[in-house]
């Protein structure tokens, strides 16, 4: 756990405490937990939840920031694969929607990627292409409509539960497992970082920056298509017009709030989930607060750069100060 | 003014600067003195913190302690701007200067002509040009500066900072990337500007400039002061002794002696390998356990043909063998693939990833070449990198550190083992002792020799001729982009070099290609 | 090709693009469709100029959507509901946009923290705070604004070239002149170029960013003035999405998005790409959303492609041979 | 001749604004009308430029979904002068542009909100009742308005209650979403006694919260809301739902034919053609309804 887990991961985990401990004042029951039907219930489980489609995107999001890229098209791709994945539900078996869903994932990413790592485009612009076009083409799917489905077994990804855990959050854990597993467990990990930290001396050294950008992009489609799966199969239907409509912002704050700089280089999955639950436990403590819905920007601004100031390097560096000198003056 | 010229009045003061990044201690207590109008050399092994007294000086660090007194008054700068204004100009170690704008924008950044608000571009770009002459160079000045080479690069820096010296001139080894004729021009504007009552700050490992250039010498050791001589009065072993804290084992300026010269095996070769617009096409030969020596002036074509031959750069004619099989090179991975290596000139933008680890550089082009699915564990990481560390000497012998925040020297150190933990069959090493002290740099040479007595093939590129000449078997002469002459044993010696460079009177290819 | 600046090539594609929508379309040859296409996109005009300072800058500017929106409802209440004065609304309202890209750019600076997220947050600021004054769209009557949009230089041809296209003319113009000509246009290159570099070399980096942001937000004040001219109306949810458009725009208009190149000419003709793309969607009507999201996916893929193309065909080395082989 | 007409549609932001397009496009092809659609992705500057390209396509009538009230005199005075009539619909705009256009096929949206309020206080009698409220966008005019007739209906009881209230954006998950934080809020749901919402949509993700909560909506929880999308009546037909006001997508016909009278003999159709803002209940054999507007592309 340390080395998925590093030291760096102070801030943030106390960002999170503060935060909670804030939606416990506002919402006196927000930490009550009790069973039902077999599964957990209760606020915190809710966060878990709701927190999933933001956290699959970070995954994604924060190996393509690694390289110094961006991907601003994963809404539009949530839609499409939601989509997909809602059209085929109720004629075709579990594996073949999902099969057809995080293939579309993946052709999304392999297009993004070819326009960043082939023809040379610049990321923002290259997924912005994807994030106009992409809806469109969820909407060609559903055809502007809520597209419905009861098949069970897709209705279960969003709503069934595995030990007490609703099965959104164990796949979240589970794709989290395997990044780390994947990333950290071959070379590609040290190799992404090289990338983004200086991509003209990775080159030279002999790193496939190609292929790594390549490979981020896509593996971010497919995280983005599985949190479009779960985003349907949590509503049993479609909604490709609002669908991650706007996720993408989350994804990236995510990830940002998780210490991984947006100039490439070092990043940290876990932190970066940890970053997307933190926004989750923001937005559900907004909920529960009881605010008329006019606030809820305004607090989410003032969060987001409280959380931030935590993080800023100069910022721990004054609360250095500050401590010495009181020290001295003690 | 009348004080700055009396040569006994310091005109700079540093008295007990300390200073520590974290855990490393950089500077303890150092004291340093420039008086107008000399020429003071500040010298030192790598990690020294030369370069940290200098940014201390000029405020970009914050200082833990100490002071320092401008013409007898505290200075305090908090910013480059402060400084600037104070009368201090500097050269950092690594280019400072801005590869977007063009070169007269370089040149007089926040001090351009202006008219009624607006940038008298032309009077800028007269102005640039005229300074630049001065330097015996005449390019033009409104193409982006990123267009040139690290010596003009490196050249324009000089001449920004000579020309903002109001008082104080500070060059950190300005002369690493330069060749002879230009550190002959750079030597001569110092003089003058010395003879003007302008102290000057002098950084360099390379010690026969030191003695050619400097009045005094103050030498740092592990971020502390050894001592402050008069250059006249001290001898060469004493000021290694006094750099390296011991004496150094052997002397590295004599010619090796000539290795036989039995026809070992043929490691890689190029027939007519060239790229249009780019080098001519040259034939070259590499056997192993040779060193061939690549010499020229300045945009001579010598980087862009260690370009080529690692496969850096596609050429568009010609082939290439390994072994005497015929091989692609399209990329840098061919290279690699092919057990080649090729340590950069640009160490910062084409060689380092300043924000991974000692170690995570130093593996990079082996993973690189293993492929992904061979990840090195975290055990055979550690092991690599501390073999190399020791062996190179790489300081503070902390893997884990961020090569960024290594001292220059260092961080050429990590770019070598970087190549040398590939075990390649052949290393192209573009300036591989640029910025490196004189103990490390002996090391380095000795390391070059013992690597060739195990069959490694070494094309190498270096500004100092006296260093082709110590160690290469063959030396190969570029002019204009194209191979010129190929000197072998025996003729291989520094005259002849200059004279295959200077023939037909083509001494000038500073001059600019564009 | 060779030897074209980016900004020229941007240019002919622009000039391509028309030329091809007008052999479809023969109305749109006209000078009523040009001057649409100024007036449609003045207030993007606008913003795209100041996002072209900060994207060249190395920075990014999220929130400029937001402060339009903020800027609308706030000018429409002030003069319909406070009695305010139309100029001094104005003029209230761009110090306190001004005032606001300050504090990020400060913020940015002084907290070392990525200008992505402090613009993000900002951009949560702006938009929150203009719920908070109306949720409501505010309809503005005073005399002023229909003198403004009533305003316009008849072009023959019948084609209008309104107030909201001048003042936009004359802010790319003017951000044109000081990106080019001035000192702290160079300034402005030389962060994009490195800020560590610059400040060594004696830019004063912290006071520059603090004066791009504040640049960046005033002009979408004075966008969000013209937004509201444009429409006689404040609104809080107006102008959403706007600062990907300025930034999509900045980038066709051959701007690096990691700073230090690019102009505001180009940006103008990236506005101008845009408005074409979607003139020609309208003017083709059979379109239903998908395929009009769709469109505008592949259009802008279709322009950059081109331009990136072009470009690079003009970056290409001149193939004669090298040096002493001949 | 054919006429041809320019529809600034404002997007296809709901399975409502698509089912508008699709039987707009058939009334269209009904009456043998050219109707150019473009759509404006929820911009108003889109839409605004949509109609000044309409008018430079001389285009007979425009139609105009305006996305929100205010900002559209200076286009439509552009309109006017060109005399291109323009009919707006769905939505109306500020009075000041009334001389603007020619008419309004609208619904009510305070009206719709003071229906659902209405059979709420009337279904629930004198008991008390909490009521939680799903908004849509904020900033939205729909959304105020849906508010505001709720409210006002609701305000004549003193027994019912509004005790959340919280965007659901009109879209289904964030309707789920912000059920689910009602019901941990109001201890497990056990105090809410009715949610209304301010479309369909939400409702129908409010639903799902409810019972994966345990609770039983319909029955326990009364549950009203506004468009009448076939969803909701799938809902009902299962008794997890209990009424929904109709807001007809067909606005579309009604203004073809006023404008087909206005072109033929030059009668000017009243400013309001209000469309009816009809309740339905479970009683109204939900099924049904739900078949017959299956295939209009909500
Ligand atoms: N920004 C920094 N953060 C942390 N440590 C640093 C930083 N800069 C320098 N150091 C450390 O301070 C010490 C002195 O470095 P400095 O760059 O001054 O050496 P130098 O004498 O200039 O060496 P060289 O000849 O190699 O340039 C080194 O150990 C280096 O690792
Ligand atoms: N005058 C010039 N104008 C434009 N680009 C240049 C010019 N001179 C060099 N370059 C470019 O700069 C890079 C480095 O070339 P450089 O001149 O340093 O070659 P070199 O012969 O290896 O010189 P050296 O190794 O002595 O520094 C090459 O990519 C080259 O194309
Ligand atoms: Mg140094
Ligand atoms: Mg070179």
């Amino acid at each position: 756990m340390t080395a998925l887990l590093p030291r760096r991961g102070l801030a943030q985990i106390l960002a999170l405490i503060v935060i909670l401990a804030v939606d416990r004042v506002v919402s006196p029951q927000f930490f009550d937990l009790r069973l039902q039907d077999g599964r957990l219930f209760g606020s915190l489980i809710d966060v878990l939840n709701r927190g999933t489609p933001v956290a699959l995107l970070s995954l994604g999001m924060v190996l393509v920031i690694a390289t110094r890229g961006i991907d601003l098209s994963v809404g539009a791709v949530m839609a499409i694969c939601g989509a997909i994945a809602a059209s085929l539900a109720d004629s075709h078996g579990l594996p073949v929607v999902l099969a057809a869903a995080l293939g579309a994932g993946l052709l999304c990413g392999l297009w993004n990627g070819f326009l960043v790592a082939v023809l040379g485009m610049q990321p923002i612009v290259a997924t912005l292409i994807l994030m106009v076009a992409g809806r469109g083409i969820a909407q060609l799917i559903t055809e502007g409509r809520i597209v419905t489905f009861s098949s069970p077994d897709l209705v279960w990804l969003g709503n069934g539960s595995v030990l007490g855990l609703p099965v959104p959050v164990v796949i979240a854990l589970g794709m989290l497992i395997l990044t780390g597993a994947v990333v950290r467990g071959s070379a590609l990990g040290l190799l992404i970082e090289a990338t983004g930290g200086n991509a003209r001396a990775s080159e030279l050294a002999g790193v496939g920056t190609r292929a790594m950008i390549l490979s981020v992009y896509v593996w971010c489609g497919v995280c983005a298509a599985l949190a479009g799966v779960i985003a349907a199969a949590d509503i049993m239907g479609a909604d490709a017009n609002n669908a991650g409509l706007w996720l993408e912002l989350d994804a990236i704050l995510a990830v940002v709030i998780g210490g991984t700089s947006l100039f490439g280089g070092r990043f940290s999955l876990v932190l970066a989930v940890l970053g997307a639950l933190i926004i989750q436990t923001m937005n559900t403590g907004i909920l529960l607060s009881g605010y008329p819905p006019e606030f809820n920007l305004l607090v989410k601004a003032v969060v987001v750069l409280a959380v931030l100031l935590l993080q800023s390097p100069k910022f721990s560096g004054l609360a250095g100060i500050a401590a010495r000198l009181r020290r001295t003056k003690a | 003014m009348e004080n700055s010229l009396d040569p006994a009045l310091p005109l700079l003061e540093v008295r007990g600067i300390s200073k520590s990044f974290g855990a490393v201690r950089a500077l303890q207590e150092v004291d340093f003195t420039l008086r107008a109008g000399e020429i003071h050399a500040l010298l030192g092994e790598n990690g020294a913190g030369k370069s940290t007294l200098i940014k201390v000086v000029t405020g970009v660090f914050p200082r833990d302690a100490g002071i320092v007194r401008l013409g007898g008054e505290e200075v305090a700068p908090r910013s480059a701007k402060a400084t600037l204004q104070a009368g201090i100009a500097t050269v950092y170690q690594e280019v400072n200067l801005l590869p977007n704008l063009s070169v007269a924008q370089n040149l007089f950044l926040d001090r351009q002509p202006m008219r009624f608000g607006i940038v008298r571009e032309g009077e800028m770009r007269r102005r640039a040009k005229a300074l630049l002459a001065d330097f015996g160079l005449d390019i033009d000045v409104a193409a982006p500066l990123g267009n040139y080479s690290v010596a003009i690069q490196h050249v324009t820096a000089i001449a920004r900072a000579v020309d903002l010296s109001a008082r104080v001139l500070i060059l950190d080894e300005p002369t690493a990337s330069l060749d002879r004729h230009e550190v002959e021009i750079l030597f001569r504007i110092m003089r003058q500007l010395a003879k003007r009552g302008i102290g000057i700050v002098f950084v360099s490992h390379f010690l026969d400039q030191v003695y050619e250039i400097s009045d005094r010498i103050t030498v740092l050791r592990n971020g502390r002061l050894v001592g402050e001589r008069e250059t006249a009065s001290l001898p060469r072993l004493e000021l290694i002794r006094m750099m390296l804290g011991r004496e150094l084992a052997e002397t590295t300026s004599a010619r090796a002696a000539t290795r036989e010269h039995q026809a070992r095996e043929v490691c890689a070769s190029f027939e007519n390998y060239g790229k249009a617009g780019y080098v001519a096409p040259f034939h070259l030969e590499l056997r192993h356990g040779e060193v061939v020596g690549l010499a020229g002036l300045l945009g001579s074509g010598r980087t862009e043909t260690a370009r080529l031959v690692f496969g850096a750069e596609r050429a568009d004619r010609g082939q290439a063998k390994v072994e005497g099989a015929p091989v692609r090179l399209h990329s840098p991975r061919d290279g690699v693939r092919h057990g080649f290596g090729y340590c950069p000139e640009e160490r910062k933008t084409d060689g380092i990833v300043a924000e991974l680890s000692v170690r995570e550089n130093i593996v990079l082009a082996l993973q690189a070449k293993r492929g992904l699915h061979r990840p090195l564990s975290r055990r055979e990481q550690d092991e690599i990198a501390r073999r190399y560390v020791k062996m190179l000497d790489i300081r503070p012998p902390d893997p884990e550190r961020p090569v960024g925040l290594l001292s220059g020297g260092n961080q050429q150190k990590v770019l070598l083992a970087r190549w040398l933990a590939t075990s390649p069959r052949l290393l192209v090493l573009d300036e591989p002792t640029r910025g490196i002290d004189v103990g490390a740099h002996a090391e380095i040479i000795r390391l070059i020799r013992d690597l060739c007595d195990d069959g490694l093939s070494l094309l190498v590129i270096s500004s100092e001729l006296d260093e082709i000449v110590t160690y290469s078997d063959r030396v190969v002469v570029l002019r204009d982009r194209a191979h010129i002459e190929e000197l072998a044993g025996e003729a291989i010696d520094v005259g002849n070099i200059l004279a295959a460079i200077a023939a037909d009177g083509a001494a000038v290819a500073l001059e600019a290609h564009t | 090709m060779k030897g074209l600046p980016p900004v020229l090539i941007t240019a002919i594609v622009l000039v391509a693009g028309f030329v091809l929508c007008a052999l479809q379309f023969p109305n749109i040859a006209s000078t009523r469709v040009v001057g649409n296409l100024l007036t449609d996109n003045a207030f993007l005009g606008i913003v795209a100029t100041g996002m072209t300072f900060v994207i060249i800058s190395g920075g990014i500017d999220l929130s400029v959507g937001s402060v339009i929106g903020f800027t609308t409802v706030f000018v429409a209440l002030a003069i319909e509901r406070w009695g305010v004065p139309p100029l001094v609304a104005f003029v209230a309202i761009l110090a306190l946009s001004a005032a606001f890209g300050a504090a990020m750019g400060a913020v940015i600076h002084v907290l070392d923290l990525p200008p992505f997220i402090v613009t993000l947050a900002g951009m949560f600021l702006a938009r929150g705070a203009s719920f908070l004054l109306s949720t409501e769209s505010v309809p503005i009557t005073a005399p002023v604004y229909s003198t403004v949009s009533d305003f316009a230089l008849r072009m023959p041809g019948g084609g209008r070239l309104t107030a909201i296209a001048i003042i936009m003319l004359v802010i790319v113009i003017g951000g044109a002149l000081l990106l080019h000509l001035t000192r702290f246009g160079a300034n402005v290159y030389a962060l994009g170029g490195s800020r560590a570099t610059a400040s060594l070399m004696g830019v004063a980096v912290g006071k520059m960013t603090i004066k791009i942001y504040m640049l960046s937000s005033l002009l979408a004040g004075i966008a969000g003035i013209v937004f509201s001219f444009y429409t006689s109306a404040g609104y809080s949810l107006s102008a959403v999405g706007v600062e990907l458009d300025s930034i999509a725009a900045v980038v066709i208009g051959g701007t690096l998005l990691t700073g230090g190149q690019g102009s505001v000419i180009g940006t103008f003709l990236g506005v101008l790409i845009q408005g074409m793309i979607q003139t020609y969607i309208n003017f083709d009507g059979t379109l239903s959303s998908w395929w009009t999201k769709i469109a505008t996916g592949v259009l802008l893929f279709a322009f950059i492609a081109l331009q990136q193309g072009l470009v690079a065909l003009a970056r290409r080395p001149v193939a004669k041979s090298a040096g002493a082989a001949s | 001749g054919q006429l041809t007409i320019g529809f600034s549609q404002i997007g296809s932001e709901s399975g409502w604004r698509a089912a508008e397009t699709s039987v707009s496009k058939q009334e269209a092809a009904k009456r043998q009308v050219n109707l150019k659609i473009a759509d404006a992705q929820q911009k108003q500057e889109n839409q605004i430029k949509a109609i000044r390209s309409f008018i430079a396509q001389n285009v007979d009538a425009i139609f105009l979904a305006p996305v929100v009230s205010t900002g559209w005199d200076s286009v439509l005075k552009e309109a006017k002068e060109a005399k291109i009539p323009v009919v707006l619909l769905d939505r109306d705009i500020d009075p000041s542009g009334k001389e603007l256009y020619l008419t309004a096929v609208t619904s009510d949206s305070v009206h719709e909100g003071a229906v659902a309020g209405d059979w709420l206080a009337k279904t629930v009698g004198e008991k008390a009742c909490n009521i939680v409220e799903l908004q849509g966008t904020v900033g939205a005019s729909v959304a105020a308005n849906r508010k505001k007739g709720f409210d006002t209906a609701v305000a004549k009881h003193p027994n019912l209650k509004v005790v959340r209230s919280q965007t659901g954006d009109f879209t289904r998950a964030k309707g789920k979403e912000v059920m689910e934080s009602f019901i941990k809020a109001e201890g497990g749901g056990k105090n809410i006694c009715a949610v209304y919402a301010h479309n369909d949509d939400m409702m129908v993700g409010a639903i799902q919260a409810m019972k994966e909560a345990g609770l039983k909506p319909g029955k326990e929880i009364l549950t009203v809301s506004i468009d009448a999308v076939p969803d909701i009546f799938k809902a009902m037909a299962a008794g997890e739902a209990n009424a929904t006001v109709e807001l007809t997508p067909n606005m579309a016909g009604p203004a073809l034919d006023a404008i087909a009278a206005f072109k033929d003999k030059g009668t000017v159709p009243p400013k309001w053609i209000q469309t009816e803002s009809k309740l339905y209940t479970a009683a109204d054999d939900p099924q049904k309804i739900y078949d017959s507007k299956k295939g209009l592309g909500y």
